[in-house]
């Protein structure tokens, strides 16, 4: 079993925001992503949409520089205006260096 | 006025709302499953659109040049009044003004909805071709406010997000079921409408909105908590806003040759605001307007007060005018 | 007898109850989704609450209080049968005594629904008040018996659960939709009923039940693998009780003054267990007591065992006493 | 002939499923809900099977068996001429040939629908007993095809998996309806019939098809982008495989003693192929093809290409041969 | 980027605990929550409402105090009588600053 | 709190798989898992079932010896043909001693 050891990013972000960073993390490097409808609670309680509290959590396994990368862009891009959190988890990948950015 | 008042308040469509409204009052969890609202609101949207389809297929069209420039007209106008109001009267920021004036320079297909089955059940039922006129109120509105919004704020507009939004707007599931609608309905022969119309029509369909209106007093008894936040500006906007645009589309209505049912429907229409379409068009392009305040207005101050209060009053107006 | 059980078997909706059930024993996946499911019984309950209020409407109330009465008194009694029967004769412990003597306090509105029909297939209508009854005999008998749980055993109840657990079931869907149609169906004036009356009622609604019984069967069907974990006096008990009970409540019909159908119903009520409003309750009251004892017993074999056999025999024993 | 394809073509259900993969064509994000779509395809299974149990009540059985050993004779040979068509004239290699000859050796249940109505409209109604045969014709193909592709493999057979995936045929959904469909219409009594006839008949089973081609149209749409992916054998073989098998199915039919209606709905679903009962049983087994291939094959190309044109060609030979 | 290290808690439990658990851990500082509904199976088999195997899944990104409470407070409450796992792991938060407990 | 250190295997993979899945891990020494539907994007793109793009994300709390046991089985068994991403993450799990293999 060879072990690759990545990162996992999971963004918890308002629906609206799941077609445009999932676009945007493709465009950074990532090989792809996996997506599952939430609901939660946050310190803002943003709104938005006519389901308070719907959300979307979206888990992309990447290396490390790649990680780096998008985590500037949604800091940069979502930060300010929309309801996100980010974590960064560390994991040992099987079959990883299908999840290398090239 | 207070027997058509009365009237309008003994309906199914507003008890059920109000039931759905009282649930969340009384703390209850009850919800339709989401899918099942939303199944409810295409079934609605493209039965409507059949209908309004079949209906055009049947009268002639030349009567409806006139009510169609008159509905773009409102399109063009009701953002531009709203953001006006919003801006001097209200001193809201560009961004919080654009995002509520989208939302009222839009149209809420459900309000359209009660207002012709309002008319129906008043004896003066509206033209066939109203849902035609429908479809074109919804974008217009929403594009003039966004446009509005991005070039008079300073920050730069992410690359893109605009026409995403736009894209969303156009394709989205009102416009789809509603012109696709219109188009089935328009292709279909009689015999084979015939055969399905009792789906799409009559007990089947209120039913349909019966069940819906339940649970959109559930959806707007959630946000009445958020009536606080809102303040009370916004609590007279959502109220006199849709009275003035609802005069406005009377009287618009009536100069372009509706008859008293017509108007009112088209009133109402100018009276209601957007709270599927326009939410995540203004949230992807003006993401520094609070959602907040645009969707308490449109889906808790004034969606409860059009279907409640508002279609009766449009419509002593366009008797007034026209009866 | 054989001929009621028969007309009773050969219903669609007891077939399509045993295709569901059947369908488990194959070992098949088939499933309607969780949301249908949700929203078959959600339309089901609100309709027979319109339907009831309307029926409140056009009916004195002179004859409602003394079934009234006689109901809440079998909310009463049948809590505390079912507890005596459970801690003597079964010697379950306190938690699962009190657990599912909440069950068969309170009631199951589709064994109602399912009694309702029936009655009416035989010729003998049921009162149009009694889903105002089905609504008295929700909640008392389960608050009953979660009180004789919290209070006999030694352990401390956390703090706000038992509120929590009271408010959930007097905010809950049934109540919600049962006592929202009754307000809403008594109000609605009868030009608008009949607008949406054929989306309610007759065919729609029966058909609406033949699918809700379809996954019905399906659930039980899931539990069935549980029947050897609950035991033999369980079994008994989960057929026993109910006959008892059932004919508990033909007798106190018969003398509230309910004719046979109605009487039939009120038993049917009496005999029947919740698996709906109970569970979460005694979840969150009594977590010591074991779920699966309580849910099998009332989902896996009174259900059945009334859908199928029940109501025929409290029919029968209607028309002995009354016909 | 153009009269016949254009009834077909202005029928709403034609509309329907045009303006769902029109949608996908401009990029919309319209879609029914899945549950909505999941349900809406078990009720049309179900009610499909209630009616049919009716008719085999009514109807003498004596003409039922030669029909049932022609659809049998189809069942074995359909899924051995697409296999051979595939790997002789397309070159594919063995667990893609077998993976597609897999869904075009079953059947597809709507489009044996989409037949049955389209008959009824010509004034040709099929025989009441098609039904049976649509479930004689659902499992043979799938099991046969899987056969030949296992055995001319070399790989080794994960253990359990084929036995698996036929199992999860055999108890699948379509099975389960149709077949318990056809029991419990067999059984009950015309009186109990009546009372839910209009909820799995007429209006409300033509609507709910109607929107159930809707997301068929979506759905079929999303797979447009992998016909380039496909390549142009597979498209042909999309449509000229149903030609071949629909004038075998037309012909066999009318060999059994259907009428010219039967012969059109045999022969339609003879030229179907299935794309929800085969996919996941071809996965399980022979993990190699390319699912892509078989599912664009059957529901991009042949699904459409039957829905619109072939229906109305294989009436046409049934009407050469048999009127 | 700053990255500040806190801890995720996962929590499976059934479904009727979804409310109750969810209020305690704002009560017991966390910020916000994020619920997934899901299915599962394991060594218990309890069954509560009328659908078996369902359960949620609460995910609560906090500081390693509240962590501590969290669990204590979990293990009490519900370890007993209820279908509950629970499992901590270290992660990398953006604007980690959001999700200390104040 | 008694925290111990066990490993969190997710696996993504095609909705088909879910079941076969499944009972693998309970044959290789799992005690339960926790599966959520998702929907996402990989770099083959295999879309079978009428919905492309669905999944299942199965997560399973086990020790490491297991977990080797079924990070074993899978790359032999679904690698080759199926769309499938596995990754381990180290948690530390409460009530940690139901979850070792027996
Ligand atoms: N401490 C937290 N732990 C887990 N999820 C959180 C937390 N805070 C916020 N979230 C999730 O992030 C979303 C947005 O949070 P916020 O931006 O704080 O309003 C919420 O809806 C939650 O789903
Ligand atoms: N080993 C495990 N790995 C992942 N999830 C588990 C595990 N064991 C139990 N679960 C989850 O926790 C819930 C309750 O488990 P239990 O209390 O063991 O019956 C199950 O329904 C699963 O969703
Ligand atoms: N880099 C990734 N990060 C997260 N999930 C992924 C990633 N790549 C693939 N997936 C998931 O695994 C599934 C199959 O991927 P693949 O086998 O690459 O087509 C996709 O549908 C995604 O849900
Ligand atoms: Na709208
Ligand atoms: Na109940
Ligand atoms: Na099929």
């Amino acid at each position: 079993m060879d072990r690759v050891p990545l990162e996992v990013v999971t963004i918890v972000a308002e629906t609206v925001l799941e077609d445009p960073v999932t676009k945007g993390l493709l465009q950074r490097g990532a090989t792809g992503y996996t997506v599952t409808p939430t609901h939660g609670r946050g310190s803002r309680g943003i709104r938005s949409g006519d389901v308070p509290g719907e959300s979307v959590r979206i888990e992309v396994v990447v290396d490390a520089p790649t990680s780096e990368r998008i985590l500037g862009w949604i800091q940069e891009s979502y930060f300010p205006n929309y309801a996100v959190i980010v974590w960064v988890t560390r994991a040992e990948v099987l079959r990883g260096e299908k999840y290398l950015s090239t | 006025m207070t027997d058509v008042l009365l009237v309008n308040l003994l309906s199914p469509i507003t008890l059920a709302f109000a039931l759905g409204l009282l649930s969340r009052l009384v703390r209850s969890e009850f919800h339709l499953p989401r899918d099942i609202y939303l199944a409810l609101g295409i079934y609605l949207l493209f039965a409507l659109g059949l209908k309004g389809g079949v209906e055009l297929a049947k009268s002639p069209l030349s009567g409806i040049w006139l009510p169609m420039v008159v509905t773009l007209a409102l399109g063009c106008v009701r953002p531009l009044t709203s953001y006006f109001v919003l801006r001097r009267l209200g001193r809201l920021g560009v961004p919080d003004a654009a995002g509520i004036a989208a939302h009222y320079g839009s149209v809420s297909a459900v309000t359209f909805i009660a207002a012709l089955d309002f008319v129906r059940g008043m004896g003066a039922p509206a033209e066939g071709f109203l849902p035609t006129l429908l479809v074109l109120l919804e974008s217009p509105g929403i594009q003039i406010a966004l446009a509005v919004g991005v070039l008079h704020r300073n920050t730069t507009v992410r690359e893109g997000s605009t026409r995403d939004a736009l894209h969303e707007v156009l394709t989205g599931r009102t416009m789809i079921l509603l012109v696709g609608g219109l188009f089935v309905g328009y292709a279909v022969t009689p015999a084979a409408w015939q055969e399905v119309q009792p789906f799409f029509d009559g007990a089947i369909f209120k039913g349909a909105l019966v069940l819906f209106l339940l649970e959109m007093g559930v959806v707007a008894g959630e946000r009445l908590g958020d009536l606080k936040r809102v303040g009370a500006f916004l609590l007279a906007f959502g109220i006199l806003m849709p009275i003035v645009h609802g005069a406005l589309g009377v009287a618009m209505g009536h100069l372009a040759g509706l008859s008293v049912g017509g108007a009112t429907v088209l009133g109402t229409m100018s009276a209601s605001a957007s709270y599927i379409a326009a939410p995540p068009a203004v949230r992807m392009t003006l993401p520094e307007a609070n959602p907040t305040f645009s969707i308490t207005a449109s889906l808790a101050i004034t969606f409860p007060f059009n279907i409640v209060i508002g279609i009766p009053i449009y419509y002593q107006i366009a008797t007034w005018i026209g009866g």
